[in-house]
């Protein structure tokens, strides 16, 4: 009894997790995070040493193969996964909280506020970012993680403004939101106990975008060279086997297995995504 | 309608504005001394003093106060002076630029054009069609969530390598002339392909998928309820709805121009096609950074542009701005 | 109308607003001109438009929701529109509360109902005997309170919440209560308890009510006086019986001639246009131009043109 | 007597939901004849905007159960829906209740008139104009309204050409769905009188006005019938109705409906205590009983059709006790 009046108050959380494209998403998602966790533990290698022969094909010595100089392919993609997630983590972090925060205030206060944050956000959406995150970082002689993560998370915040305004702008009209403001609570609580706490499934759903569209900025600067200048990454490993003539040689499984992997991460993130919206959009669940 | 271009314009305008001022002050705000590298690069080269005269003392004019600094950056940016780029010495930057702009837009604009436009009918015949969405969507999925870079390594290791159908490098061959002659035309067309093929399906998925749940939505409409209850037919909703769905698709191209332009960059390194992406790699690789501001602010002018060409369509195609009910894209 | 303004608790004067929007070339609209009006305590304020007319503006400048553009509104004399600070403004809204129309967006979803009452206590009230106060309030409203509290919103009906926000401002006992279509989401048969609820402890109370409302018959039936707006304008203004008996402003004659009602036919054979108002108005004005806003009668008042 | 252009027998439909059915439409009986307009009145919820979309516009979830509507003498719930699809417009017709929001924001009024009749094989040329202008003509709307956007007309406006779209071919029947709640007291009075107007002149043959709203019913209807939660509770010619309701529901409404001339002080209406039951898997017995003050035991039961008096029939165990002698 206690169980069903628990699902029948989340009805949304138990649409979500018998949801197929959620639970397909979540599973691989995880299964990603336990790699990158666990990947470097379960190979005998380090990313940068010379670990047998070159151009060797997968095997079950060299799951991924290895490069032309030898160097072991699957331990370069599980170090490389570390760092696109936490690339993912802290850019996605930074762009969705400047996001949000832009949002709130546009919308909330409206008038000039919302207009000159609308003009600066509209700006930043036409500007082509990857060609600013390039020439920032083409200035930057030594970056790290957290440099790359800083300036990727800096840029993508746009559309999450625009997107959370329009949120804000509706809840702000609902009643409950006036209702507060004339029983004499704050600022501050209202926007997070009647605004933000409504918006927390939409939010949600932009943080997921934001991981995979981070992601996938980085590993765009990774791969042009302008990624943290030590260690590895999943774009570096990607621009070595290009500069290498890789599929040339024919070496394919240096220069496509890393980026798979990247792929069918983004591909869960996308599932997750879809799939809450559909739960929180019963319009579209009828499909 | 007036007062929602000029709305759009002050913003190009301001992003353009924006966009030198970040080249002007880049090279002199950040950490590293870029200008030092710069000059000790200048002056290992064959003429590189007079460069380092002419350039630094005159247009760049480092011991001038910065405010005069700026007005002279702007002044040789409308005189078409962007520097001279170390890549491919003493060419200036404009020079190398306005040749490899040119790779760029009969790159760019069938890809994203053709892909628009088959993405939207594929996604909106996987919106009223149970049985293919089940099969196509998870494939959209994929190709949208594939980098760019490396789904042309994909296209390129099958196509080009296991195939062998198309050359995977460079814009024509070596060995034939270029000119409006056949065999230079069939040539150039083969080496364009993969890169294009790469573009076009990349964008392909997030266009299908956009323009499925449109339909959907549009489906659920109360003007498709309407239209249904009082006898029309399936296949004039569904016109109705891709009508109306194609709206929120042109304003989706004008906020993704940024993104596809970007992944042009990185898939002409892939395929080492010479447009402004693989400009910029050769840039960053020499250090050269008058080619790398001058890539850096032709992107930004071409996306603009582009922008701006998205606005005045989707003006005439949505009466609702046409006829200033909103201002909002 | 000079005992009126001894008695009156709230006092709006020459009250007008105007909306911008656009930060370059800004679209102006007039939403309330020059109203002007007095609330007295025990008394039924009905403010009866369509939509468009300025009447809810006119509610949420009351509450400070909005602030107004020009005029003032005077709450025990002292003008609103200079409570800025937070002390003063929790002061005022002790005193003056509202009701919106829509039951089910008045309550955050995320909490249980409960939550209406703990904001009230938490900013204005002594939190002893909490409880027994809440109860109190619900059973006045006829809620049991066993089947209230502790539920969420959505497992409630419209009916209950409004109440339920009635007794909310029964608790803390206020002077001025905007009650903003409060019944208009409500069905026939639920509305009119609500209703009589309302007149019930706005009398028991001395309570004085705004009953904004587009429904001219539920207008006649609760309240003492009636103002009538028309885009923006307060064009006729009076004690109920007076405004609906001999209505002088052409927008209210034809309100009252449009208005279904049971057991008075339309007449179908005249001609009816919804725009002929507007020039009815327009010539009306026209007739009396240089006239502004006059008494025709005790406690009787129209506004006879827009241009003085 | 007229024509019966619709027949209902026993109609029932449900929406079927994970949890089980909600029986929003559950046996209702009634005829629409030529050339009347039938009031159907109840508050949400009670069935009356499912008896519309039943009628004309089924999708899932909403499913039809049993019982027949016959449109002029074929049982439109077993035909074809390719067959269905003709009778629409042409004969039967509906003026939605979102009517404001019934337009494709990217046409032209003129292009979808045109293109809906087309679906119907008629060839919108310039006669077929012609008589949308005369049309639009009876609602004061000047022609050139056909090349504007819905974004350039008023609340008004839209309700009048959604009524004239609704109509063009000169249904047989027409249902009105909620067509003044959306509008201004001086717009409904417009838009009802227009209902009227239409069938007059014989452009419509019957139509179905549904509304919560008896008031206006009392202006345009020929009979009024009354539902609730789902069932059928009461129909009659409107003044049979209105004053003598022989339903303890329709009693209650009429008692709660406040009327200009009537003041709190003077004369204190009631309203009906508790709230309508929910109709999700609801078992047998008179929906009403919950708020009934003549609930007897037999109220347990169905109640079942009955005929009081010349036309009115009302469904309920105790309509005899119910008097005639305390409205109107």
């Amino acid at each position: 009894m206690a169980a069903r009046e628990f699902w029948k108050r989340h009805e949304n959380l138990y649409f979500a997790l018998t949801n197929k494209k959620v639970l397909i998403g979540i599973s691989i998602f995880t299964l990603m995070i336990l790699l990158a966790i666990f990947g470097p533990a379960l190979t005998p290698y380090s990313y940068d040493e010379f670990a047998g022969e070159g151009y060797l094909p997968p095997s079950k010595d060299h799951l991924f193969g290895t490069t032309l100089m030898g160097k072991d392919v699957f331990t370069r993609t599980v170090y490389g996964l570390r760092s696109t997630f936490a690339v993912g983590f802290i850019a996605g972090t930074i762009a969705t909280l400047i996001g949000c925060i832009i949002g709130f205030l546009a919308g909330y206060y409206g008038k000039w506020i919302d207009e000159a944050l609308m003009m600066i956000t509209n700006i930043f959406l036409v500007f082509p970012l990857l060609a600013l995150l390039i020439i920032l970082a083409a200035y930057l002689p030594y970056r790290g993680i957290m440099t790359i993560s800083i300036i990727v998370g800096m840029t993508a915040w746009p559309w999450t403004a625009r997107a959370v305004r329009s949120q804000t702008l509706s809840i702000k009209n609902q009643g409950y939101v006036n209702l507060s403001r004339i029983s004499g609570i704050s600022v501050f609580r209202i926007l997070r106990e009647d605004i933000a706490a409504n918006m927390f499934s939409y939010v949600f759903m932009v943080y997921i975008l934001q991981f995979s569209g981070t992601i996938l900025a980085a590993v765009g600067l990774e791969f042009l060279g302008l990624g943290p200048t030590q260690g590895v990454s999943l774009g570096l490993v990607m621009q070595n086997a290009v500069n290498w003539n890789a599929i040339q040689l024919g070496l394919w499984w240096w220069a496509i297995l890393p980026g798979l992997v990247l792929t069918i991460l983004v591909v869960s993130l996308y599932f997750i995504n879809t799939g809450l919206d559909e739960v929180f959009n019963p319009r579209l669940r009828e499909m | 309608m007036g007062k929602y271009l000029s709305k759009k314009l002050l913003i190009y305008l301001i992003t353009f504005f924006i966009a030198v001022t970040i080249n002007w002050a880049i090279p002199r705000f950040m950490p590293g001394d870029p200008i030092s590298i710069l000059l000790s690069r200048f002056s290992g080269l064959e003429g590189g003093r007079e460069i380092i005269e002419g350039q630094f003392v005159q247009s760049f004019g480092l011991n001038q106060p910065l405010l005069t600094q700026y007005f002279n950056f702007w002044r040789s940016l409308f005189a078409g002076d962007l520097g001279i780029s170390i890549y491919v010495f003493p060419k200036p930057v404009i020079n190398v630029i306005k040749e490899a702009i040119i790779y760029d837009i009969i790159l760019l604009v069938p890809a994203i054009i053709l892909s628009w436009i088959v993405g939207n009918k594929l996604g909106a015949y996987s919106g009223v069609n149970r049985k293919a969405d089940n099969i196509m969507m998870p494939f959209f999925y994929f190709l949208t969530s594939a980098p760019y870079f490396w789904f042309a390594v994909v296209v390129a290791f099958i196509f080009g390598v296991k195939l062998a159908f198309f050359p995977i490098s460079n814009a024509y061959s070596s060995t034939v002339q270029p000119g409006f002659n056949l065999p230079f035309i069939f040539d150039f067309l083969k080496h364009w392909f993969l890169p294009f093929l790469t573009l076009f399906l990349v964008q392909l998925g997030g266009w299908a998928i956009g323009m499925r749940n449109m339909i959907i939505y549009e489906r659920s409409s109360n003007y498709s309820k309407y239209m249904e209850s009082l006898g029309a037919s399936d296949r004039l909703i569904r016109n109705y709805g891709f009508r109306n769905g194609i709206l929120p698709q042109v304003t989706g191209l004008a906020i993704r121009l940024g993104t596809v332009v970007s992944g042009a960059l990185l898939t002409e390194i892939v395929f080492s096609y010479p447009g402004l992406g693989y400009l910029m790699l050769r840039a960053i690789l020499n250090q050269d950074y008058f080619l790398i501001q001058g890539c850096f602010l032709f992107i930004v002018i071409m996306v603009l542009a582009a922008n701006f060409i998205v606005d005045i369509i989707y003006m005439i195609i949505d009466p609702r701005v046409r006829l200033s009910y909103s201002g909002e894209v | 109308m000079a005992n009126q303004k001894q008695d009156s608790i709230m006092s709006i004067q020459n009250l007008t607003k105007v909306f911008k929007s656009g930060l370059f070339k800004p679209e102006v609209t007039v939403a309330v001109k020059d109203v002007s009006f007095e609330m007295r305590p025990g008394t039924i304020l009905s403010l009866v438009g369509e939509s468009g007319s300025g009447k809810t503006t006119i509610g949420k400048l009351i509450l400070k929701l909005l602030q107004p553009t020009g005029g003032k509104i005077l709450y025990k004399g002292k003008d609103i529109t200079a409570i800025k600070d937070k002390e003063g403004l929790k002061e005022y809204y002790r005193r003056v509360q509202a009701i919106f129309q829509d039951p089910f967006s008045s309550f955050n979803p995320l909490y249980r109902v409960d939550r209406v009452f703990d904001m009230v206590f938490k900013s204005f009230l002594n939190e002893d005997n909490k409880e027994e106060k809440i109860y109190k309030a619900l059973e006045s409203v006829n809620l049991n309170p066993e089947r209230i509290l502790n539920k969420f919103p959505h497992q409630l009906s419209g009916g209950q919440l409004q109440r339920l926000l009635i007794a909310r401002a029964l608790l803390l006992d206020v002077d001025i209560l905007v009650a903003d279509e409060l019944i208009s989401m409500l069905d026939a048969s639920t509305r009119i308890g609500v209703l009589n609820l309302l007149v019930e402890l706005c009398k028991k109370n001395g309570m004085s009510v705004l009953f904004i409302t587009h429904d001219l018959n539920l207008g006649y039936y609760v309240s003492d006086y009636t103002l009538i707006m028309y885009k923006g304008r307060l064009v006729e203004r009076g004690s109920t019986r007076k405004v609906y008996e001999n209505p002088i402003h052409p927008y209210t004659k034809m309100l009252f001639n449009s208005v279904p009602d049971i057991g008075k036919m339309w007449d179908r054979s005249k001609e009816f246009l919804p725009e002929q108002v507007v020039h009815d108005v327009r010539k009306f004005y026209k007739e009396n131009q240089g006239r502004g806003f006059e008494e025709v009668e005790e406690e009787h008042g129209v506004l006879f043109s827009d241009t003085y | 007597m007229r024509e019966n252009i619709l027949e209902i027998r026993e109609l029932k439909a449900y929406y079927k939901i994970l949890k089980g059915d909600v029986k929003a439409l559950d046996g209702v009986t009634f005829n629409v004849r030529r050339g009347e307009i039938l009031g159907v009145a109840g508050e949400s919820g009670c069935g009356k905007s499912t008896l519309a979309s039943t009628l004309i516009y089924r999708k899932p979830p909403l499913k039809y159960i049993s019982g027949e509507a016959r449109l002029l003498g074929q049982d439109i719930m077993k035909m074809p829906e390719r067959e269905f699809k003709k009778l629409r417009l042409k004969n039967i017709s509906i003026i939605p209740q979102y009517a404001l929001d019934a337009f494709s924001p990217t046409k032209k009024i003129k292009t979808f008139i045109g293109d809906l009749v087309s679906e119907h094989g008629i060839r919108p040329n310039k006669k077929f104009y012609d008589k949308v202008a005369e049309r639009l003509d009876m609602v004061n709307l000047d022609p050139s309204v056909l090349n504007r956007y819905s974004i350039e007309l008023s609340g008004g406006m839209k309700q009048r050409i959604i009524m004239i779209i609704s109509s063009i071919l000169d249904p047989d029947f027409l249902i009105a769905d909620e067509i003044t709640s959306a509008l201004d007291v001086s717009s409904q009075r417009f838009v009802a009188n227009l209902l009227a107007n239409l069938r007059d002149e014989g452009i419509i043959g019957s139509a179905m006005f549904i509304t919560h709203d008896l008031s206006i019913l009392y202006q345009i209807a020929e009979r009024i019938m009354i539902m609730y939660a789902g069932h059928f509770a009461e129909i009659g010619p409107t003044d049979e109705i209105v004053k003598n309701p022989r339903h303890p529901y329709t009693k209650a409404l009429l008692a709660s409906l406040p009327q200009v001339g009537i003041q709190y002080k003077d004369k204190r209406l009631t309203g009906i205590k508790g709230t309508p039951p929910h109709l999700l898997n609801i078992g047998p017995g008179c929906r009403f009983r919950f708020r009934c003050p003549y609930r007897t035991e037999k109220c347990e039961e169905t109640p079942l059709r009955e005929k009081v008096n010349e036309d009115h029939y009302v469904s309920c165990w105790n309509s005899k006790n119910i008097g005639s002698d305390n409205h109107g």
